[in-house]
């Protein structure tokens, strides 16, 4: 076994390792009760099977072919970049647009603020 | 309560110019690559669809101050003149035609007039689907 | 042996985009489906990798990259119209 | 190498997107678009007078050979039907200059009129299937952007149904389409013709045939027609006259194509099938053409026993019936885009729609109305009118053929035609005058001059019927030998 | 593979014609959707699918996947993007007109 | 007043030039060609210009190219925090019995910039087990949802300092 | 070109009648457009000689040769007859216009009409060519209708206008098929040359046809039954146009064509048996509904549609002479034909005169209800000779012309009778017909007479004082009163010079003179003619007092089921039961609309793919991966799962999902360029999707009944059926490569690796061209959609 299938097993196990982590974020996605734990486990998705598997096919193209895949490294910081803005935006989105934390959680003190915030103004409103 | 993009606009700002190099990329790689002047156009389309869509339109407008309904004119008939300037030529219309040039900066260069072709088709994408976008949105 | 295993990765991903899919039908609110859709276009991108791989071919790494970015923008969009119901202002007005 | 012949299409392109650019200036819009007619038509002519020097011409786009590149096709057919097309696109847009309302002149009215005619004139040259297919959009999506233009609640919600049935038809085109190349492999409608006889069309082309038969009797109002007359009736009198006098025509053409030059081998689906679709339809828009009092309405559904008209000539499926389509079509749409401009005309003079609310209009438009007279026999087939040569010929053709049915079918509908125009004619016309002349509306005369040139147009085809003569017997004769055409764009070549 | 897509492209059409066959107006604009989505599958299904390589000559010496059909669903595509973008807008704009987006209420009513 | 102005700091001819070259490298990267040549990065730095002067009004935004061992050290932190936290969600998720009590709690950053707080958060986002949700008007206050206020509140709040510290490295 | 110049210079004097309507004035017009017929008139006088000489004149230019249509112009014996009809009751006519007419009518209107008939008219009778004929045929059938609706305001006017066009253009369409057949036949559009390939065409199957569709052109014009119901609307006209379309001239072109036509068809048993018993028939029940009239005009209508019966019955009896193998002597036979001829001639002079003559009656009484009038004959004695002259010729009485033809035809019948040319039998009732409606013709006469103008005069139904007519009014009666006396004195002149040219050309096989031009004289002895004349007169006389008694039959069911109500009733329901029938499909509903499509599409297209054995699977699975398949699963559920969920916001995330899984599906299909686009466009189109959500409400659920449902699911799952069937066969179909294989060759010829690209931006640039244009359009299209909307409260209709 020479190097480069080395290489190439190595690949294929990130990518292998990523599947599994998306299957667990897909586990969490069944499981989690709240869209906001939720998002915890898609972010997951996003962020560590991404990172395996484009890191895999990097390798694997390296070994195969001597390629450099640039794009898959563009990918990955992409995703970097973006996935987590994106669950940023959606669960505040979900806040804003009055989704409930699920039974189980423990406290909102961003609810907390925001009714405070109302009240103020409507007294700033009313004065 | 008030609210704060910050993370969103901070994060936009750096992508669009990711999605804004890839997009031309695109469009000049479609020769031999996957690539060319509609998708080309349409990534970067998206580009400045998201920044509306982070931003707001008379935001993006400072920054981008085109009338696109224009551009898209503009872009359509560059293809329609590419293919006619073969038929002044004495070809048949929409000839296209391509050479290797020695170039001073950028060596040995294909130079094709289907990339004029291209060039119109992108402008036209990102000219309509911007008009697209801006007509609903500015209807409110 | 090394295709095996990206095949085992691929079935993997589309378990997950099944899921997904289940968790767009089912909701039960609007973020968890768009939560969902963004889900599956990572994992469309992470699919396409592993494709890439078995083909062994580059032709597919603009389609990798475009889909990181237009799921990205899709997101976003999504969450805007949920939030706001409108997702492109004339006017900033917060 | 013909490069005039991309000018039918390229010239109503450029001129929309100049006019795009003359936005500010209507008055500069309205001096290049009559210059762009002009040089239409006379492009046009020039067709003509090159496919009767040299016989069938094409232009291999980008100079690709065939069945490889794209290429335009000129024969008679098709260079008789821009000719017509582009005449009459001429004076429906030079009416439209005095009779549009200043916004929607600012509104493009004048580019999307110009990109229609473009994508009917690419429609009628392509020899391209999937070329046909990207004309017909180019054609539909301005006739989508017209109908809507400017309007109000009835106008929106008949166009939201004409676009969604439009685009199912269009569906229907790329499941054909899907279809055609997976079993011949290929595009070019003469290289699909040579396949296709290859291997004597089969059941299966057959029934592919079938397909691109819905998708043009969608297109042609043939049988599929029930879209129609909401359409056709709700738009202002230029957008309804462009729509009437083209789109239809449009389809008609196609299905004539493609029932002659490529799938003409099964004579189930040409005579059993088409002529059924063709009587029916004749018969429908009988029937809509009586039952309603509503002028637009009276016009649509002649449009579709015009269609059912022309469509016999296929179904009959013989040379003479073939010069009579082609005469026909020819005259229909001559005949259309007066008919609508006068009702429009009428709609506007009197903002009623229905006959019930016109009356004694003849003294106070006398011209209109004998115009309307004028029309209305015209659309009858009396001699020497335009229709009359066409119908003799489908007549002839029929009688030839021995489809006495088809011929009784035919000319029973000219009767109803006449019926029904007469209708409108006598009650809004005639009867007595019920606007003052002092509070009549005033029509000026520069709107009625592009409406009396076409009914001198309507006159002089079937006066001067011999100078289209040998155009459309050549068309006819290529129809009918599908190998001219087969020669003239691939050669000797093999399949 | 192409059993499957077409098999597969019969469940989109009879979707998408169900959602034709609704009165709601999006409904209708998303059957058109789902039916694009179906003849571009086809179209390249038809081209004989999964069959050579990527049809790019500097990656591989062939014999490629049939391009043709690429390039005429590419056109396809668009058209059809731009069709659904003035559908949409004819959509909004008929409800605001006339109050429904209920194509079967808002049908003409032209006669007495 | 041009809104994607930046927090201003450094000439925008600089920053502009810094763009530049980035473009130029980008290209160069996306060029995919086997060795370095001066003319695909003059031909990526030609793009830039084209695609700088058309977003010209955008520019502002800082990139700190000299300080980059800072960032593969905020990098390594990333990727340490990463595993540690993927782990440990991993491990809820798959637990027989969902013992987690998520919740929303505020965390006062001594971050000011807006690239700074944008870094945390993304850095925080990423590592699963806590999204940052809003941020005040200020740019001073998270609110951060996470996985399990029981058991890892303190973790999160260590984790933050942790990644404040490295980005004040980068950004200093 | 005399013969053409005789034809145009009526349309030439039409044309220039407005300018020299305006240069002479209202006085003067009627002069000018007198003399076009006075001017013809005599022309064609001058030409008599030359015709009765046995010479033809004819010529021939090219209209539309490659059609096979010429202006072929022929004057021969047979137009000459009608020509001087045309002509010479024209003149007369134009002349009792000058002062029927008040100078408020729309003079220039009413004589444009009036010359467009004439030329019309004259075209009929001197085409040489078929489709020539039939465009002046038409072109008699429109001048018409014009001039029947003269008076446009009055609803009755329209009607019969209508009525006489639509029955009468009818009659044209079916002419024009059994000229087109005949054409099919002989290769030619020449009559002449038609005619003379009797014997050649008498072989054709497609003859007989022919001859009926003819005739069924000849019978409406000429108004046979049942197509006689449009003669008594078209009575709303002026009367000089009554007098002369309605009895002299048009309603003749019918009789013109069986004339015309008698050389080629004459002789066939079809021809003979149909020109008799429609003329028969018509010829009494027109008699029959003559009588109970109380319109004068109607009254002279039914005459006339009674009288063109007895001519058409003659012609009928005549075709017998043509026949090789009809028992009896052809000239025999031939009499009778002549005596159509005669009888038509007569005809026009004395119903033009009773047409004038009721003509004066209305225009100085005010009325021509009988139950209004009476006693004129002291106020109108001039105009009361007239009428006694008009009726009596009429009645069949001497010493008026109407006699001796009246004796020919009884003379006609009875020889047809006892002949028994074909042997049918029916013939026998030829001449009891014949005499019954003699009878009935007798007493309508009388009631001419003895109700306008004798009896009591009833002032008080009457708002004029009755007075005779100006001078210049009765100059026209009065010369026809003259003609129908001298006629009665000197027939053989007629006889000689004008009918038997005629004959020649009607009866060209006999050539002998004698046997086609009989000597007519007033007395021939006591034969049978004569004594039913007598026989007439005795009954008739007798029925006339009696009238009021018998006159309930009128009312028996048969005779009220009149042909008239028949087209009302037809026109009536035929417009209910369309607007019933468009109603029932033409819902509106796009849902319904789309089924149709798609039923059309099932039944077709799958019949087309069922039923002829096109259908053959081809199952082959191919190599396909789990992961393909696990798409194709995931597409499929998505796709299900947006039929029932309830949110529109779900619908379009599922779309979504399906735009990249086409997307996914591109690259499994090595398709990178697409698997690019798809995706970008699919984003875009999302995008849109939530702009416009904004603006449209979340969507209800489908509330359709269960039924609709059902319809609906059936209908989708058959498109999708149909199309996996037909996708299914084409896979299996495997005779041609694609063309593309040449497009490998990209780089070499285009420039480009990326095959793909190449065929966008070179082997098919035209298509990226035009789908950029589609872009464009739609882009803009938005825009305009957006940026014009109507203002509040605007409708639709045009206008501003
Ligand atoms: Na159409
Ligand atoms: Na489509």
């Amino acid at each position: 076994m020479n190097a480069d299938t080395a290489v190439e097993y190595v690949a294929a196990i990130l990518m292998v390792t990523g599947g599994v982590m998306s299957v667990v974020s897909a586990i969490g996605l069944i499981r989690l009760p709240d869209v906001y734990t939720r998002s915890h486990a898609a972010t997951k998705s996003s962020t560590l099977a991404v990172l395996l598997t484009l890191l895999g096919a990097f390798l694997y193209f390296w070994a195969v072919e001597r390629f450099i895949g640039v794009r898959l490294l563009l990918g990955i910081v992409f995703v970097f970049l973006t996935a987590p803005v994106a669950g940023h935006v959606i669960i505040r989105a979900a806040h804003r647009s009055g989704v409930k934390l699920s039974g189980i959680s423990k406290g909102d003190e961003l609810a907390e603020a925001r009714e405070k915030f109302r009240q103020e103004k409507e007294s700033r409103s009313e004065g | 309560m008030k609210e704060n993009d910050v993370i969103l606009r901070t994060v936009t700002r750096v992508v669009v110019f990711i999605i804004l190099t890839f997009g031309v990329e695109l469009f000049l790689s479609g020769h031999h690559n996957p690539g060319g002047g509609f998708v080309g156009g349409l990534v970067l389309s998206s580009a400045l669809v998201l920044l509306y869509v982070v931003f707001d339109i008379e935001t993006v407008h400072q920054g981008v101050p085109f009338d696109f309904r224009k551009i898209a004119a503009f872009g359509a008939m560059v293809s329609l003149l590419s293919g006619t300037a073969a038929a002044v030529l004495g070809k048949p219309f929409l000839s296209q035609g391509f050479g290797y040039f020695d170039l001073p900066i950028f060596g040995l260069t294909e130079l094709a007039t289907v990339t004029i072709f291209e060039a119109g088709v992108a402008l036209t994408v990102i000219g309509t689907v911007v008009t697209i976008i801006l007509s609903i949105s500015k209807d409110v | 042996m090394v295709e095996i295993l990206m095949l085992i990765s691929l079935v993997l991903f589309s378990f997950t985009i099944v899921i997904s899919v289940y968790r767009i039908i089912k909701g039960p609110t609007e973020p968890d489906r768009v939560i969902a859709l963004d889900m599956i276009g990572v994992n469309l991108l992470a699919s396409i990798a592993v494709v890439s791989c078995i083909l062994l071919t580059k032709a597919f790494m603009e389609v990798i990259l475009i889909l990181g970015i237009l799921s990205f923008i899709g997101t976003i969009a999504f969450s805007k119209y949920i939030e706001r119901g409108i997702i492109v202002e004339r006017r900033h007005s917060r | 190498m013909n490069n005039v012949l991309v000018l039918p299409m390229l010239i109503p392109l450029l001129t929309g997107f100049v006019l795009f650019f003359l936005r500010p200036s209507i008055r500069a819009q309205k001096m290049i678009s009559i210059l762009s007619l002009l040089s239409l038509v006379a492009v046009s002519v020039r067709i003509l007078l090159i496919i009767r020097g040299e016989g069938i011409i094409r232009l291999d786009f980008g100079g690709w050979e065939p069945p490889f590149g794209i290429l335009f096709v000129g024969d008679s057919f098709s260079a008789l039907m821009v000719l017509t097309a582009s005449v009459v696109s001429a004076l429906i847009i030079a009416y439209s200059f005095t009779a549009t309302e200043r916004r929607m002149e600012n509104m493009f009215f004048y580019p999307f009129a110009f990109f229609l005619v473009a994508g009917v004139n690419g429609s009628f040259l392509t020899g391209d299937m999937f070329n046909l297919f990207v004309c017909f959009e180019v054609m539909l999506l301005a006739s989508y952007v017209l109908i809507t233009l400017g309007g109000g609640k009835v106008r929106l919600a008949e166009s939201m149904k004409y676009i969604a049935i439009n685009v199912v038809s269009s569906w229907f085109f790329l499941v054909a389409l899907a279809f055609l190349y997976g079993t011949v492999g290929t595009l070019n409608m003469a290289h699909i013709s040579v396949r296709v006889a290859e291997v004597g069309q089969g059941p299966l082309l057959s029934a592919i045939s079938v397909v691109f038969l819905i998708v043009f009797a969608l297109k042609a109002g043939l049988f599929l027609y029930f879209w129609l007359p909401g359409s056709y009736s709700s738009p202002p009198g230029p957008i309804a006259a462009l729509f009437a006098a083209l789109l239809t025509k449009v389809g008609v053409y196609a299905l004539f194509r493609t029932f002659t030059l490529m799938f003409y081998h099964d004579e189930f689906i040409i005579m059993t099938i088409i002529g059924t679709m063709a009587v029916v339809t004749l018969i429908g828009g009988c029937l809509g053409a009586i039952a309603y009092t509503d002028i637009r309405q009276i016009a649509s559904y002649n449009v579709i026993i015009a269609v059912g008209f022309m469509m016999i000539g296929l179904a009959i499926f013989n040379e003479e019936a073939f010069k009579g389509s082609v005469f026909y079509l020819i005259h229909d749409m001559v005949i259309k885009a007066l008919l609508f401009l006068i009702v429009g005309a009428m709609v506007y003079l009197t903002g009623k729609t229905k006959i019930t609310g016109m009356s004694g209009l003849i003294r106070n438009y006398p011209v209109l109305g004998w115009l309307l007279f004028l029309t209305t026999l015209g659309l009858a087939g009396v001699p020497p009118l335009s229709g009359f040569i066409g119908k003799m010929y489908i007549g002839l053709g029929a009688v030839e053929g021995g489809n006495y049915f088809l011929l009784f079918a035919g000319f029973a509908s000219s009767l109803v035609v006449l019926y029904s125009m007469l209708r409108i004619f006598m009650n809004c016309f005639w009867g007595e005058t019920i606007i003052n002349r002092e509070d009549q509306r005033p029509y000026p005369a520069r709107r009625l001059i592009p409406i009396a040139l076409l009914g001198i147009l309507t006159v002089g085809i079937g006066v001067g019927a011999q100078a289209l003569e040998p155009f459309v017997s050549d068309a006819a004769r290529v129809m009918a030998n599908p190998g001219l055409y087969i020669d003239a764009v691939l050669g000797e070549v093999e399949s | 593979m192409e059993f499957h897509m077409t098999i597969l492209v019969g469940i989109l059409v009879t979707v998408a014609v169900y959602l034709l066959l609704s009165r709601n107006m999006v409904r209708i604009i998303l059957g058109t959707a789902i039916l694009s989505h179906a003849v571009h599958l086809l179209l390249i299904t038809m081209g004989g699918a999964g069959e050579g390589k990527v049809p790019l000559l500097r990656e591989s010496d062939g014999p490629y996947a049939d391009a043709l059909p690429q390039a005429l669903i590419l056109t396809a595509i668009v058209i059809s993007f731009a069709t659904t973008a003035l559908l949409l807008v004819l959509a909004y704009r008929t409800y605001e007109e006339s109050g429904s987006d209920n194509m079967n209420t808002i049908r003409r009513i032209d006669r007495e | 007043m041009n809104k994607f102005a930046g927090d201003g700091g450094f000439g925008a001819t600089a920053a502009q030039f810094l763009l530049n070259l980035f473009i130029a490298f980008l290209w160069m990267l996306l060029l995919d060609e086997d060795e370095f040549r001066a003319t695909t990065f003059a031909a990526g730095f030609i793009v830039g210009i084209f695609i700088v002067f058309f977003m010209h009004r955008f520019f502002g935004t800082q990139f700190y190219l000299r300080r980059l061992f800072a960032i593969i050290k905020l990098i390594f932190i990333f990727n340490r925090e990463l595993v540690k936290s993927s782990l440990s969600v991993i491990g809820q998720i798959l637990s027989p019995q969902l013992k987690i009590r998520p919740g929303i709690f505020r965390y006062d950053t001594i971050l000011e910039s807006d690239v700074e707080v944008t870094m945390l958060s993304l850095l925080l986002t990423l590592t699963p087990g806590s999204v940052v949700m809003e941020v005040t008007e200020d740019g001073q206050g998270l609110y951060i949802h996470a996985m399990d206020l029981d058991t890892s509140k303190e973790a999160l709040i260590s984790q933050l300092k942790n990644f404040e510290q490295a980005i004040m490295e980068v950004t200093r | 070109m005399y013969a053409v110049f005789i034809i145009f210079l009526p349309f030439i004097m039409a044309a220039l009648l407005p300018a020299t309507h305006r240069l002479i004035g209202d006085r003067l017009i009627g002069w000018y457009v007198m003399a076009v017929p006075l001017v013809l008139f005599a022309a064609l006088i001058r030409l008599i000689p030359q015709i009765a000489g046995g010479e033809i004149v004819s010529a021939s230019y090219a209209w539309i040769p490659d059609a096979g249509i010429d202006l072929a112009v022929r004057v021969d014996g047979l137009g000459m007859i009608f020509a001087l009809l045309i002509t010479g009751v024209g003149t007369l006519v134009a002349l009792y216009s000058i002062y029927y007419l008040s100078p408020r009518e729309s003079l220039g209107h009413f004589y444009v009409y009036l010359l467009l008939f004439m030329g019309a008219m004259l075209g009929v009778v001197f085409s040489d060519n078929l489709m020539l004929l039939y465009t002046f045929w038409e072109l008699t059938s429109i001048s018409s209708f014009l001039l029947i609706a003269f008076w446009y305001h009055r609803k009755g006017s329209r009607y019969g206008a209508q009525k006489a066009m639509l029955i009468t253009v009818m009659g044209g369409f079916s002419l024009l098929a059994g000229f087109l057949m005949l054409y099919f036949m002989s290769g030619t559009f020449s009559i002449s040359e038609i005619i003379g390939m009797r014997d050649v065409l008498a072989g054709e199957p497609m003859i007989v046809p022919a001859m009926f569709l003819i005739l069924l052109g000849a019978f409406t014009k000429s108004v046979q039954f049942p197509f006689h119901i449009w003669l008594p609307d078209a009575m709303e006209a002026p009367t000089p146009v009554s007098a002369y379309l309605h009895s002299a001239t048009m309603v003749k072109a019918g009789i013109y064509l069986v004339a015309l036509f008698t050389p080629l068809f004459g002789g066939m048993e079809y021809w003979f048996w149909s020109l008799s018993i429609a003329g028969i028939v018509t010829l009494l029940w027109g008699a029959f509904n003559a009588m109970k009239q109380n319109d004068l005009k109607a009254l002279l209508a039914y005459s006339t549609i009674s009288q063109l019966g007895l001519i058409m019955s003659l012609l009928g009896f005549g075709s017998a002479a043509l026949s090789a193998s009809a028992a009896g002597d052809p000239a025999v036979y031939a009499a009778a034909g002549f005596a159509a001829l005669f009888y038509m001639l007569n005809h026009s002079t004395f119903k033009g005169l009773l047409f004038m003559v009721i003509g004066i009656v209305d225009h100085e009484i005010g009325t021509r209800d009988i139950r209004r009038l009476g006693g004129l004959m002291s106020f109108m004695p001039v105009t009361f000779t007239f009428a006694v002259i008009g009726s009596f010729s009429m009645a069949g009485l001497p010493p008026f012309n109407g006699f001796l033809s009246k004796e020919m035809f009884f003379g006609a019948a009875v020889d047809i009778a006892s002949g028994q040319p074909f042997a049918g039998g029916a013939e026998v009732l030829f001449p009891v017909v014949g005499w019954l409606a003699s009878v009935f013709t007798f007493i309508y006469c009388t009631i001419i007479v003895y109700r306008t103008f004798l009896g009591p005069v009833q002032p008080e139904k009457i708002d004029r004082v009755p007075h005779e007519a100006p001078k210049g009014m009765l100059v026209a009666p009065g010369i026809l009163a003259v003609l129908v006396i001298l006629i009665f004195f000197f027939p053989n002149v007629i006889g000689k010079y004008v009918i038997g040219p005629a004959m020649q050309v009607m009866f060209p096989a006999l050539s002998r003179e004698a046997d086609l031009v009989p000597e007519i004289t007033a007395w021939h002895g006591v034969n049978l003619p004569l004594v039913m004349t007598f026989g007439v007169i005795a009954l008739g006389l007798l029925l006339f007092i009696t009238f009021r008694h018998w006159r309930r039959i009128y009312r028996v069911a048969p005779f009220r089921w009149t042909m008239d109500s028949i087209y009302r009733g037809l026109l009536q329901t035929g417009e209910a039961a369309s607007t019933i029938v468009t109603d029932l499909y033409m819902t509106g509903r796009s849902r319904d609309y789309f089924v149709f499509i798609y039923l059309f599409f099932l039944i077709t297209a799958g019949g087309m793919l069922f039923l002829t054995g096109a259908f053959e699977p081809d199952f082959s699975r191919g190599p396909v991966g789990i992961f393909e398949i696990s798409f194709v699963i995931i597409m499929a559920f998505a796709a299900i799962a947006m039929l029932f969920v309830r949110s529109r916001i779900t619908a379009t995330l599922l779309n979504g999902v399906l735009g990249y899984s086409v997307a996914i599906f591109f690259v499994f299909f090595r398709a990178p360029d697409l698997a690019l686009t798809q995706t970008v466009i699919e984003t875009v189109t999302t995008v849109l999707f939530l702009l416009c959500f904004h603006f449209l409400p979340e969507w209800k659920p489908e509330d359709s009944p269960l039924r609709t449902k059902v319809v609906n699911g059936l209908i989708a799952i058959g498109a999708g059926v149909l199309v996996t069937a037909f996708g299914l066969t084409v896979q299996g179909y495997d005779v041609y490569g694609s063309i593309s294989v040449y497009f490998e060759e990209s780089y070499k010829l285009a420039g480009g690796s990326n095959i793909v690209n190449a065929i966008l931006g070179d082997f098919r640039a035209f298509d990226t061209m035009l789908e950029v244009v589609v872009l464009f359009i739609a882009g803009i299209g938005v825009y305009t959609l957006i940026a014009l909307k109507p203002k509040k409260g605007e409708d639709d209709v045009e206008g501003k």
